[in-house]
């Protein structure tokens, strides 16, 4: 399992940063449908949705002969060379995870809900009252270098994140919430005080304060172990650049790593120690492919599967009969966001200006959203793998999404007759209305560079609002490439009154930190009494409460909605095209092939051609 | 062929072809040249020597070039012979020394490589026998240290050292035809004269018949043994040296040895014709040749047709308007004077 | 000779100097630092303050840039803010896979481009030159990127005769035969559609040169000697146009570390090249600054490069 | 007399006409495929400049159509559609007008000022010809294309403008080292010498004598320099660092080809612009040719 929280996401997949997916599920493969997507009210006859929904397998049936051994040939799709960290408290790059899934020291397993269980090699107990939590690994468990897993190396992250010397970013406030670490980190303390260890098996953790976060890996804990017989005695700060991290490094996983070109590929073996069982298969190759070459070498039967496949790709291998394409909703939205105020740096908070902002009018957010023909975008360039969105919370989280929501669909009319109504009228007849005060009325937009494909797509937009009357340009001239983009709608640029960012979710898709008021990340910076509440409650300790906490999400979904500062845009599918030879895989959150990856078999010596 | 001549050029006529036309820059040049004579070749600059050289040796360019009438030598006819049958010629019976020194070598090559390389294809000398010849030229030429200079690049050597080496090359094969296109004009007064010296002693040597181009008729009166004065591709006086330089005929002979700074001259001025060579396009293809440039003499006084009369045994002279011609500062007219250079 | 060495490298200093306080500015002044990406709402802005400031970056320009080219003077090149490598090993790693490929390029360039401008030159304006100067042509006026996507498509795909990306295949076994062939395997593609897109310049220059070398005075001594033409050709005219191609070497090599930006990109080629553009868009400072010195460096030594050559085989200018 | 004469040798007998046009027209003339090449380059610059002024709306061509989506060529789009729908024939026109004004643009400001620098530098001499020529040789030594891409990502506003001001910063020495090496032969010759010696103001010979001398060289390195510009163009684009999708350009069409799939199936959507710049690029390298014969027998390097 992979602990990923929300992260900023950029368009492209080669910029991607952390990677929001996660893995999970039961052992015993369920026969669930794919989660519900939405059932949102799209233009007539694109029942976008639903429809979508059922566009994909999420798991390859194949009866055939599975041979003896082999090795799997992957293709990861990227256009440079990964980075190569493989630990995880250290690794960066969402690509690397997703090297390193192939032979995880992840500690949990998770449900459909990403909820961790007791089916991985420790479980969780956690004590409300006390802001205690208690993690027990099974006793048989080996690396794969034949050492036993101990306790030891559960509590080694611990002290490699909150180290001086650790220069990640997952020494965070949520790391912080353990009792002791701050002072672990300012060097005060030898070790983290609130890190117990009972005995060889057990550790206790205390906290500060739990909230519902913990069952979903937050909160502070963290669920991957270290090998400490390979790194305890490597000093933090040459980590990163160890052979231990860079080159041999030691796992838990169903795989071991044999060799590494670096930047290129990854081989590995099957990890004769694993605890689930010796896999079936022999290995695993991983090679990194350049987005312009994946989909002729798919066609070729280079690869077994592909990773980070763009959707936007999709029709160039719809039509291949030596794959099938698996999908399932990712964790992301994409969202159109207003302007609405400052961040006032020395106080930390965020203050909303609603009069003197150029985006104030709640009736012009409005018509904006609905001024968008998201729908056809969706269906032309992305054949439905991404489809409008109507909320902040991707339909994933069955429980915490709200269905009901309208959202803002494609009608231009409607988009008019707001305007009108709003007072913002072509007063001078160039096309373009004006402020309700009657002066010229330019929206500036930010929008991120990515591949040609996001040019049209943005020049659409921009057709499409020029078509209901509104001057929409583009900050700075052109699309802003993603750390630039991220680097002025943080800074407030006055040059940007309106922009189009998107969040990977994590698999816990609580709103805090990105709609709070003390949050640098509530970009539109909109808050009020009532969204400050709400955010608060879904983490707070009655938030332990499934319900409770269900309202207080839907509470904020309806709350977002209605004001229009942040309007969501997409949501999308995630694909991963997958040769006819491989069996037993499966896509589904419930199910996903990394947790069983020793199960994984072939049908055939070589991958199928087309 | 008759007596000793080895070279008889007959009616040559050699062309350069602008856009589709060819204009003929040697217009009908007769003339032979004998063992163990000195023929010098005299005009100012473009009146067609140059041409005429390379066109006995061949080394002109094929595509823009055309060359018609005989050039008799070892009874084949030079113009006549194809690029190999020439190449058998060239550099073995007949050799050239070029004018200017410094870009006549090959900057690349040491010394004794260029020297060699002509023994390779018209001799059968092996190796050592090929580089004991080399030492043995650049010694006859007047070198003194050969093993050395055999291993040198042409840039580190002098002038005049440079033009030893060509003409050790032009001999290296033992030659019976030397043409030498201007092979003193680059060079140093002083050097002039030890290469005229070193040329007179190889011919004493080899008996080799010389045709010497040249526009120095200082040179003329110290070496050659005949001359024929070159004027706008035609030969307009031909003659012993003797009897040209005490009794030139044509306006223009009689022009060039008046442009000659006399040192004990009266007059710092110089007697000059106005006027140069008319270009190849524009240049009169009937008439005297030479009547626009002294336009005083009257026109009935030019043939229709010049031809080369002999007025004396072996002396020949184009048209007749040598019998009219006076020079104009002779009548104290003054207007076509320079001061002399001194 | 090596006084003139010494006086070239004395040059140099100043221009690498001034290449440096260019390239840093610039790079100070990109929007973006390599944290941006990093965050999370989890983050601390404290944390993200923390990192700035141990990374140096919110220190003036001129006392990070003083602090930098000290350690660069120690061979410290400063640590990756993505790859969290030395720039040194991983600019090291790179630079070797892209001297591969540039050092197969020159070789195919030269090994087509030469005889090309010879029988261009030899036989001028007849058909085969005619044809010739139209390939040259040709092939300048193509976009490299789109002769390489057509030579991927067709010999990497349509064909399949060579790999398409990468620059080792993981099957083998670092160090054997086997391992080094298919190195040479993975370069070739990339290195011939270079090779052919940098035989414009050669061409063009060594047919005039001959064309020239043709009408030279000492072209007319060695015919006057009555040697075929064919040995006129080869040991004079040809010798003497090659000179200024062998000159030419530094600066193709120069040439070629430019194009690598677009060869690596196309053939997913981990070079230097590829990393440049990576870490553009990355905000990787220290790559970037390290990098645009390694080239210009690099660059001029072409160029000292191309001297001594010249001063090697041409004995006008050899200095004994 | 004599002795400089001797020196020319042979050419004495063509007298060559003493204007620069008259060579170049002669040199035109006899050349069938450079006179075929610049009466194409004339016809169709001319063309696409009336076109794109005359015949293309360019708000309604670039109105991005996605049901177009990669329209086929036929009765819609005479040369089919490209990603956003939008008319290829249209983009090539107003493409190829961009490209070229920005080439224009770039030859213009590079070619004046590297032939003033050039002319300054050669004629002069001394302390101001060391100080350029060390910056020109730090130019050539430095990599270019790197910086050039760095400069892209740090301009605060990518506009058309900052486009070619970028690249005229980089481009404009190679000229400057060309017409100061033909203007420091130049300056050297009798004609200058003597004008100086008449006391003529330095000014009036560097633009009455030698400037006039070196035009034909001038034209050709500018004629030259003007196809290279289109090449990097198009270079940059297809490495993302091209000019905004609001600015058609032939380098963003032909970039459209970054995937094998389009190259292959969609090759209405970047082969005509590609084949276009190649045509284009032959012309101007033909009469660049023949223009660099007209001005100097022994040719330069391309």
């Amino acid at each position: 399992m992979k602990k990923t929280k929300w992260s900023l996401v950029a368009l492209l997949l080669s910029v991607l940063l952390v990677l929001a997916a996660c893995s999970g599920g039961d052992e015993e493969p369920t026969t669930e449908e794919p989660e519900e997507t939405s059932t949102e009210d799209t233009t007539d006859g694109e029942p976008a949705g639903e429809d979508s929904g059922s566009l994909f397998e999420v798991a390859v049936t194949n009866e055939g002969e599975a041979i003896e051994g082999g090795t799997l040939q992957v293709a990861m799709v990227k256009d440079e060379p990964f980075q190569g960290i493989f630990n995880w408290e250290l690794y960066e790059d969402g690509y690397d995870a997703d090297l390193m899934e192939w032979m995880t020291n992840s500690l949990f397993e998770v449900d459909e809900n990403f909820m961790i269980t007791d089916e991985g090699i420790a479980t969780l107990e956690v004590d409300q009252e006390n802001n205690k939590a208690t993690v027990k690994i099974r006793e048989d468990v080996k690396w794969s270098d034949g050492e036993p897993l101990t306790i030891e190396d559960v509590i080694l992250p611990y002290h490699i994140i909150g180290h001086k010397d650790y220069t990640g970013v997952r020494y965070d406030t949520a790391f912080q919430n353990i009792i002791g670490a701050e002072e672990y980190h300012a060097g005060t303390a030898e070790t983290i005080s609130g890190l117990k260890q009972i005995d060889d098996y057990t550790l206790e953790i205390s906290f500060k304060q739990l909230s519902p976060s913990i069952f979903y890996g937050g909160d502070g804990l963290w669920t991957y172990a270290a090998p400490a017989h390979q790194i305890a005695d490597i000093p933090v700060g040459e980590l990163v650049e160890s052979d231990a991290v860079r080159k041999n490094p030691v796992s838990l996983g169903a795989f071991k790593i044999d060799k590494i070109v670096p930047g290129e590929s990854v081989s590995f073996v099957k990890n004769e120690n694993y605890w689930k069982g010796v896999p079936k298969l022999d290995g695993v190759v991983v090679k990194v492919v350049p987005s312009s070459s994946i989909s002729v070498a798919i066609e070729s039967g280079d690869y077994d599967i592909v990773q980070s496949f763009n959707a936007t790709k999709m029709p160039e291998i719809e039509n291949l009969e030596n794959i099938s394409i698996l999908g399932r909703p990712e964790l992301y939205y994409s969202y159109l966001g207003f302007k609405l105020g400052k961040f006032d740096t020395v106080e930390n908070k965020v203050v909303t200006d609603m009069e003197g902002s150029k985006m104030g009018n709640q009736q012009l957010r409005q018509a904006m959203g609905y001024a968008l023909d998201i729908e056809q975008v969706s269906e032309v360039f992305y054949n439905n793998l991404r489809e409008r969105a109507n909320s902040l919370i991707p339909p994933v989280f069955e429980a915490f999404y709200d269905e009901e929501l309208a959202g803002y669909t494609y009608d231009p009319e409607k988009a008019m007759a707001l305007l009108d109504e709003a007072g913002y009228e072509d007063v001078d007849g160039d096309g373009f209305r004006e402020d309700p005060n009657g002066e010229p009325l330019e929206i500036k937009l930010a929008s991120m560079s990515s591949d040609a494909t996001q040019e049209e797509i943005i020049a659409f937009y921009l057709q499409n609002w020029a078509d209901v009357g509104l001057n929409v340009t583009l900050t700075t001239g052109r699309l802003i490439e993603f750390n630039a983009f991220y680097d002025m709608v943080e800074a407030d640029d006055p040059e940007i009154d309106i922009y189009m960012g998107a969040w990977g979710t994590g698999t816990n898709p609580s709103p805090s930190g990105l709609y709070g008021e003390a949050d640098p990340f509530n970009y539109s910076r909109y808050t009020s009494e009532e969204l400050e509440t709400t955010v608060r409650a879904i983490d707070s300790p009655e938030a332990f409460d499934t319900e409770y906490r269900a309202d207080q999400f839907k509470a904020f979904q309806q709350h977002i909605e209605e004001v229009a500062n942040i309007i969501p845009m997409q949501f999308r599918y995630e694909i991963m095209p997958v040769n006819k030879r491989v069996k037993n895989f499966s896509f589904d959150y419930a199910d996903e092939y990394t947790s069983h990856l020793h199960e994984l078999e072939l049908v055939a010596e070589e991958p199928v051609a087309n | 062929m008759k007596g000793n001549e080895l070279l008889k050029i007959n009616n040559l006529h050699t062309g350069f072809r602008i856009k589709d036309t060819f204009y003929d820059a040697v217009d009908g040049v007769s003339l032979s040249v004998k063992k163990n004579e000195i023929l010098a070749i005299v005009g100012e600059s473009g009146c067609g020597k140059s041409t005429l050289a390379t066109s006995i040796i061949g080394l002109y360019d094929h595509n823009k070039t055309r060359v018609q009438g005989e050039i008799v030598f070892d009874n084949k006819n030079l113009a006549a012979l194809s690029e190999e049958e020439m190449n058998d010629i060239r550099g073995f019976q007949i050799s050239m020394i070029f004018q200017d020194p410094l870009s006549a070598l090959n900057p690349l090559m040491r010394i004794g490589e260029q020297i060699e390389e002509g023994l390779i294809y018209h001799t059968k000398l092996d190796k050592s026998k090929r580089d004991s010849r080399v030492l043995e030229l650049l010694q006859q030429v007047g070198i003194r240290n050969p093993e050395r200079v055999a291993r040198q690049f042409p840039h580190q050597l002098s002038g005049g050292m440079r033009q030893r080496v060509i003409i050790a090359i032009a001999i290296a094969c033992k030659p019976q035809i030397i043409i030498a296109d201007e092979p003193t004009t680059a060079l140093d007064v002083t050097i002039q004269a030890q290469i005229l010296d070193l040329l007179i002693e190889l011919q004493a040597e080899t008996e080799a018949g010389i045709i010497l181009i040249t526009h120095d008729l200082g040179v003329v009166a110290e070496v050659a043994d005949r001359v024929a004065v070159m004027y706008a591709g035609q030969i307009i006086e031909e003659a012993a040296v003797e009897e040209l330089f005490a009794n030139p005929k044509h306006p223009y002979t009689r022009s060039l040895f008046n442009s000659i700074p006399q040192m004990n001259s009266q007059s710092d001025r110089l007697n000059v014709i106005e006027g140069i060579v008319p270009s190849l396009m524009n240049l009169p293809r009937s008439g005297c040749r030479f009547s626009s440039r002294i336009p005083w003499i009257p026109g009935e006084a030019h043939e229709e047709n010049p031809a080369l009369h002999e007025i004396s045994p072996g002396h020949f002279v184009r048209c007749t308007c040598w019998k009219e011609f006076h020079f104009k500062t002779d009548k104290g007219g003054g207007t076509h004077e320079l001061y002399a250079n001194k | 000779m090596w006084k003139t060495i010494v006086r070239r490298f004395l040059i140099m200093i100043p221009q690498l100097f001034v290449l440096s306080v260019i390239i840093f500015v610039l790079a100070k002044f990109m929007p973006g630092d390599p944290f941006t990406g990093l965050i999370s709402p989890q983050t601390d802005p404290a944390r993200i303050a923390e990192l700035t400031e141990k990374a140096g970056l919110n220190d003036p320009w001129h006392i990070q840039y003083m602090r930098w080219i000290g350690n660069a003077f120690q061979g410290d090149l400063g640590l990756s803010y993505t790859y969290k490598r030395d720039v040194a090993d991983l600019i090291g790693e790179r630079a070797l896979n892209t001297f591969w490929l540039s050092l197969l390029s020159v070789f195919i360039l030269y090994l087509i481009a030469i005889p090309l401008g010879i029988l261009a030159g030899r036989y001028q304006n007849s058909r085969l030159d005619k044809t010739i100067v139209l390939y040259s042509f040709v092939t300048y006026a193509i976009p490299t990127f789109v002769l390489g996507l057509i030579f991927l498509f067709l010999f990497g795909y349509k064909l399949e005769w060579f790999p398409t990306s990468g620059s080792v295949d993981i099957k083998y076994e670092a160090g054997t035969l086997r391992y080094y062939w298919d190195k040479f395997y993975h370069i070739l593609l990339p290195s011939f559609t270079y090779a052919v897109l940098g035989t414009t310049g050669i061409i063009q220059y060594l047919r005039s040169e001959i064309i020239d070398a043709k009408t030279m005075d000492y072209v007319r001594t060695a015919r006057s000697k009555g040697i075929p033409m064919r040995k006129v050709y080869s040991k004079h005219i040809f010798r003497n146009s090659l000179l200024p191609i062998a000159a030419f070497l530094g600066f193709t090599i120069t040439g070629l570390l430019g194009g690598s930006i677009f060869v690596e990109t196309i053939f997913g080629y981990p070079g230097m090249g590829q990393l440049f553009v990576s870490s553009i868009s990355s905000r990787d400072y220290s790559v970037i600054t390290a990098l645009v010195m390694l080239f210009g460096f690099l660059a001029l030594l072409g160029s000292l490069l191309s001297d001594i050559i010249m001063s090697i085989v041409d004995p006008r200018i050899r200095i004994e | 007399m004599a002795k400089k004469n001797k020196k020319t040798g042979n050419n004495n007998y063509v007298n060559s006409p003493p204007t620069g046009l008259q060579v170049i027209f002669r040199e035109f003339m006899k050349d069938k495929l450079a006179m075929f090449s610049l009466i194409l380059l004339v016809v169709v610059i001319l063309g696409i400049f009336v076109w794109a002024w005359l015949g293309i709306d360019q708000q309604q061509l670039l109105r991005v159509s996605l049901r177009d989506k990669f329209a086929e060529p036929g009765e819609k789009f005479l040369l089919g559609a490209d990603q956003g729908g939008k008319d290829i024939v249209g983009q090539i026109i107003v493409g190829a007008r961009n490209s070229m004004l920005i080439a224009i643009a770039i030859t213009l400001i590079t070619g004046v000022f590297g032939v003033a620098v050039g002319l300054i530098c050669g004629y002069f001499g001394g302390w101001i010809d060391n100080l350029f020529m060390r910056i020109i040789d730090f130019f050539i030594t430095i990599p270019q294309l790197m910086l050039i891409i760095v400069f892209i990502t740090v301009v605060p506003k990518y506009t058309v403008g900052a486009f070619i001001l970028i690249m005229s910063l980089f481009l404009w020495t190679g000229t400057a080292r060309l017409v100061r090496s033909k203007a420091l032969s130049e300056s050297r010759r009798d004609y200058v010498q003597a004008s100086k010696t008449l006391g003529t103001n330095d000014f009036v010979i560097i633009t009455r004598e030698i400037l006039p001398n070196l035009s034909s060289i001038i034209i050709v390195e500018m004629t030259l320099n003007f196809a290279g510009n289109v090449g990097i163009e198009t270079g940059l684009s297809y490495l993302g660092f091209g000019l905004p999708q609001s600015t058609p350009s032939l380098g963003t069409l032909v970039a459209s080809a970054n995937n094998p799939l389009v190259l292959q199936q969609y090759w209405w959507s970047w082969l005509p612009a590609a084949l276009f710049i190649l045509l284009m690029m032959l012309g101007i390298n033909y009469v660049g040719q023949a223009l660099r014969r007209a001005a100097d027998s022994r040719q330069r390097l391309g």
